[in-house]
């Protein structure tokens, strides 16, 4: 209602963003993995202002029956916003935005899951968004990661998943919503770092081949990074309980 | 349509040992009759909503967000706002929950939490008129159950008073008919505080506040809303058992007292 | 579209109500079993200006399968209006209230029907609202009664229903529409009397403890009184057809 | 998508009865081929409509209320009022009638309804026009079909055209552009007098106002609306089957001359 | 937007229609056979401005499962209107209009399937309106008849179809978009010639018993015509490739 | 909710084949790997539309209506009018396409197609707006998919673009604040020219413009929207397999050089 303006400049003098941060620079992260009683597994991540939560059920039975596959899981995955997340109120009903990005969350997360150890069953992947400040698909997948391992389900490895983009005439990574908004291009990446493997990637904008390129090497790059922090959590969790003292699953990426 | 729900994948067991507790008045988890679980009340937890509460009641986990837009009043009530509720069981909250358009169980939740909150005329709804007949504000009460664990009617409820009560809308001032909104907030119009109190009856005791299990081996639910001078304001039967009379009463009396108790412990989260 | 106007008061000095009825008075009603052709059971209700029509199928097969439930029947119930029901044109898609009315009146018709009779059927119980007039659920839920009893399925007690509430001050049976609009409160209740079963109990509005207790006992009472012409309606269906010079299901509640 | 109907759950031996009758140009019940049920029609039954008349047939039950509201005119209408025509087939009607939005059976029947009145012009549309392309009276006739023993087409224009006979609409005034409603009430404006004669094809014969064993031994259906000079109006073929060009000639005279003494019947009940 | 207009007279002083034609003039007609690669019959008919393609599957598999029929195909239709085949952009979720014409055009079509050849089976027949000019759905009989004869599905005979009505006070047949929507009736038929069996025949506006003759019997011949083409469509695809040099499908109707 | 799709019928031999090709850098139909198949384009083919075009691509086959007409500019962007990119996967063009409202292959496709436009700013939407605000132009893109061999997203892309650039609106002026349309029409104006390149990753390689044998065996699809600038200007991948940079960076570059060939094919027919 009293609506946000247009940022006047996107890079200040300096060099640096709206919210003081470098190019390089994540927005702070915190994870945490369990954190819900019923879900098989769960997590949820705040980076920026998003607040996103995640529950994984199964592998459990599918219904219906016909969906089902002889050799692999099923994945199932849901990507929804609040209606509060976001400034003007979401209407409940799916969006096409959210439909679109339900698949190819599923489409990132697939290619990490063993699902053909768990034949003739569904996993199921609900991402709720509850607040959304921009990156929500990347930062949802970095929690569906998370809540899939603590759900116990065999994967290669952790996807962990970053944006870069331009803004500003500046290649960054990790834009917040005023960036995403006002920029000139956001390029969300999902990465099996250790793999190597480029599980979703998606554009928007503008960018020469060059900036392209420098904006896929630094998203790599922050995947990487969110990647340490999700084995973090998890170690939090699992081997964890030891040293309390510092919130380990927290992590300010400035270098 | 309305259709007998299946019953629960609880093992009988579970059910015969929540009943077999109950002939001897006593719960699956210690508690007396009329306690209710740990309640932890969080505001503001949403910064982009315009009030925002989440309730922890035992394991049970609501979040609720408040929306406040512009819009047009009901034909009826020109110089009144509008208040409307919605509930999503989110399917991350319990292995059952289904993704889709409400079904009854969240829309009776959404209508039981409202009747609360309009018996009670806890929104002044009067403040929330811009230009009669024409724009009022619309106030958007949007319950996320998040993990469910029984008493969802209750949780919701104090989630929506408390995120009603820290809930804050733009100043604005009219200028040759146009609206045109300040950067200051005021405090939401909230004049009275309606407090549910829900009960199970399991085998032939009722017990106030029932986790899952007690939900799945009761025979019938019944909520009673108490405002903040005493008086009823809202009141639900659920289940396919029955009540007596004098049950109804006694929970009536109960709820009275115990909605004290409650009512406190959310004024003071909401503060 | 000429729109109906607030009554001035709703009791007047001799305590008598907008329709002329004492606080203990129902208001005329009909009540005749077995009008449908094609289902099995039905029945009709006019009270006051509500008249609701109600049709039983059952116990039948059930579709889809997998609503089965191995030892009892499942109940279904639908309560609807008809667009021309109200005093505004309702949309014929199902609303919200009408989804919560259909909940309610199941459950307080559940605990009457032996379903433990007819495991692996259903009993469809369709509630056609076509005209509205203040206490429609009460009155679909004593037509239903009478449908399911014409059915032929088994029953522990009818299921008898009615509102008490409180408008002008004072406390009141059996509320018309306009007592339930401008009124203080309402409060909806199903007995099985002999059994001393509240099926249903809901309210709305603000009543003290007092009040409260006062308006349930004389629901409870209401409730009897109507039981008694549920009873007459079914004998003359079914006993009948000997003494037609009374109407006999139609009765007068006023003392 | 249309979908070919399941066949009907009538047993083999029903429907060769009805059709070795046909064969001697008998029916099931004795009537003439032409013959129609016995037809009793009420008006006024429902006090808030603005129109209401439930029509029996035989055993066929048909309820319509019609509500006159204010509503906004088509752009390309913008002097005229508005028509619609809605059918629900009560899930009480029938065993096999489900609940949830209209399927095709009762879309096609309420678009026929809606042909026979609009095509004759039975409502003079014209004389619904508040302000001309902003404020016009929306007429809508709501057809609840109660009970099912075939027929259901003639039995609900019967209704529908009884229901707005008798139906009245409120009288206003125009005050500085605004529409102010009088407590006083004026007849619709109807025009015309559409009425349909609904044939089934059984064997080799033609049987007007087929009960619903006829229409499930039927091959093929043929409505022929008739308006109040004799002109056909509206017509549809319905069912998995054929007719002949001389068949459906001899159709239209059979419902020419039936439609005239139905007429009388409709009219003098909405007197 | 710029609205089109009505026009002043639908027949001039010469007799003749707006397009020239004369009353028992036919509009071009081209018919197309098997214009689609996957679908296992098609068709393409453009009738004027109408330009309609049919796509048919089938018999095949049937879902879901208790649609099936055990003596017989079942038949499913769909009469579809593309969004941007009229003048004002019609909205993509179907209409009432299109689901009874899907209904009807099913239903002229049945009589002419040999349907008991293909028992526990379904034949889809998809109906796509690119452009709509009046007689859409004559002119989707006319080509879903050459479709499923495309598919090789065993029928009795090609079923055709053509409007008559009358415009200006004069009974003609094929009615254009501005002859259907000004003039005083239409009347579409279907018809199988050679059984002298009427498949489809429906009627809007209003004729005397004599007008409605003469077109019912205009509409018949028109329909004999179009047959004709239908055969020569058929040919064309199935014993043809030999002459070429003419379009063999193209008709012009007026003699 | 998004599941993993049904393995396609195609036959595990056929699978091989084209992945045996693959390791050898061959496709089944002989093409090079960043060979397109056969492009036909052909415009004004609806004529009651804006615009239109008929993209063939080998025995892929899109048509794209566009309709343009007046209604409401988004609130925040008061002067620009609207895109609006509808896509029908037709069920007569592939036999598991099935009726009913898009599901999310066809909204992926639209969106893609959408983005492209969008981003690209392809249509200048600051020429579409009548009155800030108030009356804009909305320009609806509807895609009708008739028949699948693979690749819809550039096919549907380049007939969408095609339709465009031969599209025309109506002119106007106005009259004391009413839009008087003329019978004389003008061009869209369309400023960019986005082309999509669409791979398919097909055992170790990737392949331009997949045919629907090569998509059932592929891992994951990447498409490549560049601008008439060679700026990347949208991109997507899909499929649950996965790609590497390396991969990515030599698509685009591929892109690029790919995209300039295949703009002046459509810009040759559009002209």
């Amino acid at each position: 209602m009293s609506k946000e303006k247009a940022p006047e400049r996107l890079i200040d003098d300096s060099g640096l963003r709206i919210d003081g941060r470098r190019p390089e620079d994540l927005r702070p992260i915190k994870l945490e993995v369990g954190v819900l009683e019923n879900a098989d597994g769960s997590a949820f991540i705040q980076q920026g202002k998003n607040k996103i939560l995640v529950g994984v059920f199964g592998p459990r039975e599918i219904h219906p029956k016909h969906m089902v596959l002889p050799d692999r899981a099923v994945i199932r995955c849901r990507y929804r916003m609040a209606p509060f997340s976001t400034e003007e109120r979401k209407n409940p009903a799916p969006s096409r935005r959210e439909i679109e990005i339900s698949k190819v969350i599923r489409e990132a997360l697939e290619p990490a899951v063993m699902s053909e150890y768990y034949p003739r069953t569904v996993i199921d992947i609900f991402i709720e968004a509850l607040q959304c400040d921009g990156g929500t698909r990347c930062a949802g997948i970095v929690a569906a990661s998370l809540a899939l391992a603590d759900a116990g389900i065999s994967m290669k490895e952790l996807v962990s998943a970053c944006s870069a983009g331009k803004v500003g005439g500046q290649v960054v990574v990790d834009l917040c919503d005023l960036e995403d908004k006002y920029g000139e291009a956001d390029l969300p990446v999902a990465l099996m770092p250790n793999l190597s493997a480029v599980t979703l990637i998606q554009m928007d904008g503008k960018l020469s081949r060059e900036e392209f390129e420098k904006a896929l090497d630094m998203a790599s790059e922050a995947c990487r990074q969110i990647r340490n922090f999700q084995a973090e959590a998890l170690r939090h969790k699992y081997q964890g309980m030891v040293d309390t003292e510092e919130p380990p699953a927290t992590g300010e990426a400035s270098k | 349509m309305s259709a007998t729900p299946k019953t629960s994948g609880m093992a009988k067991l579970e059910r015969d040992a929540v009943l077999e507790l109950a002939s001897k008045n006593r719960r699956l988890d210690g508690r007396a009759l009329t306690d209710y679980r740990k309640i932890k009340i969080e505001t503001g937890i949403i910064e982009k909503a315009n009030g925002s509460a989440q309730v922890t009641l035992g394991k049970t986990k609501v979040m609720v967000g408040v929306k406040v837009q512009m819009g047009s009043p009901f034909p009826d009530t020109p110089n009144e706002g509008v208040q409307t509720v919605n509930v999503e069981l989110t399917p991350l909250a319990y292995p059952t929950f289904e993704t889709g358009p409400p079904g009854e169980n969240a829309i009776e939740l959404a209508r039981i939490v409202d009747r609360n909150l309009r018996e009670s005329k806890a929104i002044d709804v009067t403040k929330l008129c811009i230009t009669p007949g024409n724009k009022v504000f619309v106030v958007f009460v949007d319950i996320n159950v998040l993990d469910h664990d029984g008493n969802l009617i209750d949780a919701s409820t104090y989630a929506a008073l408390a995120a009603l009560m820290t809930g804050k809308f733009p100043e604005y001032e009219l200028k040759d008919g146009e609206v045109i909104f300040k950067d200051s907030f005021q405090p939401l119009p909230i004049n009275n505080h309606p407090v549910p109190v829900t009960f199970a009856k399991v085998g032939k005791i009722l017990v106030a506040d029932p986790c899952l299990k007690e939900e799945e081996a009761m025979s019938a639910r019944l909520t009673v809303g108490i405002d903040k001078d005493d008086f009823v304001c809202a009141m639900q039967k659920g289940g396919i058992g029955e009540l007596d009379s004098n049950e109804i009463k006694a929970a009536v009396e109960t709820a009275i007292n115990k909605s004290r108790e409650l009512r406190g412990i959310i004024m003071e989260a909401s503060k």
